[in-house]
């Protein structure tokens, strides 16, 4: 393993360091319990809480600002946060319309925020992001999985939340958006936990593991290397069934927002690649797609892999969409 | 039960978790997502160096401030888990001189429910629990039949041991690994491993002379 | 090698469509010769055209729009692109106020550049840009390599550009941008050309190339890994040097740009510890830093690694750097 | 010199570049970028296809329809000097019927000139010009002394080789390996190994019966 690193230990301390230094016109951090939250507080709107393991950055320190979240609680590489962590952010900003909570469905994150939750002394509401249309048996366990859509979830609800919404309309939104998105990745090498100094997985010379989790969790199948056009087919049909399944209507005049995420280690090239396939693959099946986000927004360390979200507008959220908002990894309109 | 048993428990458990880092770290690769080991590790070592604050608590005490420690520092799944495990254990725990082994085990036995009820979980869901809710179950029935501490040791031991395994052939249902289907059988669950270690840390110490 | 491709011959033109779809609202492109250019072209301003060899994403398509580019000539991966897409872009676009081309400075990128000016009969200017401090002898050479430090110039001219400014004006700050910033890039592994199908170099695992060049050149020296603190400070020592050695002078109320650039495979979190890192040794050097970027900008494909740049700012280029952009992969303030 | 000959020596060229695709890769990427093979790949390809375009022209302006298409199809390097080579070539081509071999000695000096120009490059630089400017040089010197074609046309074999050989121990002060300073020595040139290749090509047709 060679990574960019110190000490094993300093890994995450630093890098967040790093972050709030570069950052420093938008974010602030707090040490001991760690969260970073915006510079200038706004006051008068829910506050938006995120957080999960590290590792996949930008999601979520890179979505604090303007137009999105006011904290995010870093656990360790691939570890939730803990309950403390979410305490203290919430107990710095105050507010008086309460706290949202935003968690990708994990069991750890689930529990760790749902422990802070009990312990937190100021209203709150959580939404769980579940996204992942990968697992195919979703229904006999815990439940899906939260990914890249999370992204989608915290543009719509951070936009609306800066109007002044109260916690209940805040949290509603943000369940239609969850609802109304599904995604898929695929992994074409695996990624490397700094403190673990070797691969989660292996996958051979071609293989590839389709429906992969942003932490290199195995997913549906493992399959050979095909051409992009296969694996993309796979996806967008494995993301519209999903939205059969989840009984989402397609209107004649719809519109869909596509997102293309990398996991870190394929370049923008292969994901417009990607993006171009996709679009193909959807147009066939009479998807109009209107707004669309590439790159590197939910990653898996070093991963080599990519995900396809799709995620069915309305009005209301291709508005809170469009917003203004300023954070360090998505920025427009301000 | 004494305090000075449950600082040198930690040190055990610490220690066993050390030694076994291989089949930790790899168990969780395989099936999850690879941090259980490093996420042990740090929790082991941060209620360690808790010894000079612990020395002087109550056994209850101590058990609590375990709880709260593990809950700040180990993350992940297990941290919740381990750390109601101990905060409910130590609401049970029988006052100094009444730590006989019967109450002992129905502490035990509300730190296993705290973590069925935190994490919505139960028997063959292929989690720690497939070797705490047998454990629990057993330590009653033996410390009601009032069998010795050695025999109830060995008991343990053994019953932690045979949960463990079973969870290989188990599909998940709970946890990282409920993505799995059928590939995760074969495997066994990264937190069942460490509950078997940490239990036959403790009883191996009991035993000892 | 694993990629997202189709056939190998269609990488590039699948890759520049899924661009242009994902941007519509910037961009567009055109066929036979391959350009980019802006969907709204401006009027009465200097055209600003950059381009080079693909496989360097988001540089230099994702940087055309608004406050930057016009358009961009990308040639096959790592291939300087050839005169016909320039004389195409420059034809296609028509101002009075003529064409400044950005270059990066490779034999192959200035030759067909050049090729390019000459047979245009537009008034025209070139900056060649070579902000490298990696080659150590580039004196005897026939100089030193324009690499992440390129964007900054494409930053600052494209900002002046849209003033009205002329030709010559556009051209002088491009060239005082370039003179005012140096970099110096490291790899930890080597990047794999599509075409090619397996890695330019290899480096053990326990190796790094200090120095290396955005396509993989081998650069000042191969070392053994060492912990991140030890790689930036050399960085930042060779950066420091080139500046006295260009006689650079820093006055008490210096101001400095630190850009920590990826190479395609280096996660966020190691970017952002590597920014920590430079700063730290940074303001030991007694250099004030106050503008960043952090990210992957200019990358080598799928490259492990990243690079250190520092640009030593004045009222007028802190100015033109903070001015309004809109491009895919830089926007700020509109 | 006619046409036809043109034609066949495309092919040989592209036959002779897809035969050494190990060789010319792995040079590039030693001590260039890895894509020098791909580039002479393509390059070769867009001229043999353009065979019903040029059948009909004379020799001077297939040559120059080749540096034009060239130009648009190499790009890096070789691209914009190997265009010129073919271009300025073709304006000192000789007429038709006067083709003797120093007039073409003459024309293929001036494409080396052209090459040497755009590129601000000499002998001695660890570039193809260390194949092209010996063989351009033989290639007058043999032909002012009357050779015959067959003696003409192993002399430059044979030289190309000899000037291929020696960008083996030079420091590059040009093109993408002037950055590397001693470690370009022991490598081959790459853009100096499709040269020699070019013209081994096209003197092994012109030996051909
Ligand atoms: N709902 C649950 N109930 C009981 N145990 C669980 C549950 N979810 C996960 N676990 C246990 O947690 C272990 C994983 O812990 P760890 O790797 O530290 O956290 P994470 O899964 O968040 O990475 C699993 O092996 C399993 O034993
Ligand atoms: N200034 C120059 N003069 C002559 N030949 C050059 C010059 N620069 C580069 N070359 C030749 O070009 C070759 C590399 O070509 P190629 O790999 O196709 O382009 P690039 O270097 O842009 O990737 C070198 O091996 C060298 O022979
Ligand atoms: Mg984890
Ligand atoms: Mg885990
Ligand atoms: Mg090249
Ligand atoms: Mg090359």
């Amino acid at each position: 393993m060679k990574k960019f690193i110190n000490k094993l230990d300093d890994v995450l301390l630093e890098s967040l360091s790093g972050f709030a230094e570069a950052h420093a016109d938008i974010v602030k951090l707090a040490l001991d319990p760690h969260f970073l939250s915006r510079k200038n507080q706004a006051l008068n709107k829910v506050v938006l809480i995120s957080g999960g393991g590290s590792g996949h950055e930008p999601l979520h320190v890179g979505f604090i600002g303007y137009g999105m979240l006011d904290a995010a609680c870093p656990g360790h590489v691939f570890t939730s946060p803990t309950p403390d962590q979410m305490l203290a952010a919430a107990q710095s900003i105050s507010t008086n319309k309460g706290v949202l909570f935003i968690v990708k469905n994990y069991a750890g994150d689930v529990m760790n925020f749902e422990m802070a939750a009990e312990m937190l002394n100021i209203e709150n509401a959580t939404i769980y992001t579940s996204d992942d249309c990968a697992v195919l048996n979703s229904t006999y366990t815990e439940g899906r999985r939260g990914v890249a859509g999370t992204i989608v979830v915290e543009k719509c609800v951070g936009s609306l939340a800066e109007t002044g919404a109260s916690l209940a309309e805040c949290k509603a939104l943000g369940e239609k958006v969850n609802q109304r998105t599904s995604s898929i990745g695929v992994a074409l090498t695996s990624c490397t936990v700094p403190a673990a100094g070797r691969p989660t997985f292996n996958l051979a010379e071609d293989e590839i593991e389709m429906g992969v989790g942003i932490h290199g969790e195995p997913g549906r199948r493992r399959l050979k290397m095909q051409e992009a056009d296969a694996v993309v087919k796979e996806c967008v049909e494995a993301i519209l069934a999903d939205w059969q399944q989840k009984q989402l209507s397609l209107t004649e005049q719809h519109e869909t927002l596509l997102l293309i995420n990398g996991f870190g280690a394929t370049p923008l090239m292969e994901l417009y690649l990607i993006y171009h396939s996709a679009t193909k693959l959807l147009k066939q099946h009479g998807i109009c797609i209107t707004r669309s986000l590439v790159g590197n927004y939910t990653t898996a360390l070093d991963m080599a892999g990519a995900s396809v979200s799709l995620c069915l507008l309305d009005d209301e959220i291709k508005y809170h969409w469009d917003s203004p908002v300023h954070t360090a990894a998505m920025r427009w309109k301000c | 039960m004494h305090t000075s048993f449950i600082l040198d428990a930690a040190k055990a458990i610490q220690q066993s978790i050390l030694n076994n880092e291989a089949a930790l770290e790899s168990l969780d690769r395989e099936i999850g997502d690879g941090d259980h080991y490093i996420n042990m590790k740090r929790g082991a070592q941060a209620i360690v160096s808790m010894q000079e604050e612990l020395v002087s608590l109550s056994a209850a005490l101590a058990l609590n401030k375990i709880g709260l420690k593990l809950l700040s520092t180990l993350g992940g799944a297990s941290g919740p888990l381990l750390a109601s495990f101990f905060m409910s254990m130590a609401k049970q725990w029988p006052a100094a001189g009444k730590a006989d082994l019967l109450s002992i085990a129905l502490a035990f036995d509300a730190g296993v429910q705290a973590i069925m009820l935190r994490g919505k979980a139960g028997l063959g869901e292929k989690t720690m629990l497939d070797v705490l809710i047998p454990v629990s179950q057993q330590f009653k029935q033996l410390a009601e039949k009032k069998q010795t501490k050695a025999f109830i040791c060995i008991a343990l031991m053994e019953s932690a041991e045979q949960g463990l395994i079973n969870t290989r052939d188990l599909i998940a249902t709970k946890g990282r690994a409920a993505g799995l289907g059928e590939r995760a059988m074969g495997h066994l669950d990264p937190g069942a491993k460490s509950c078997q270690l940490i239990i036959t840390a403790v009883c191996q110490l009991a035993l000892a002379p």
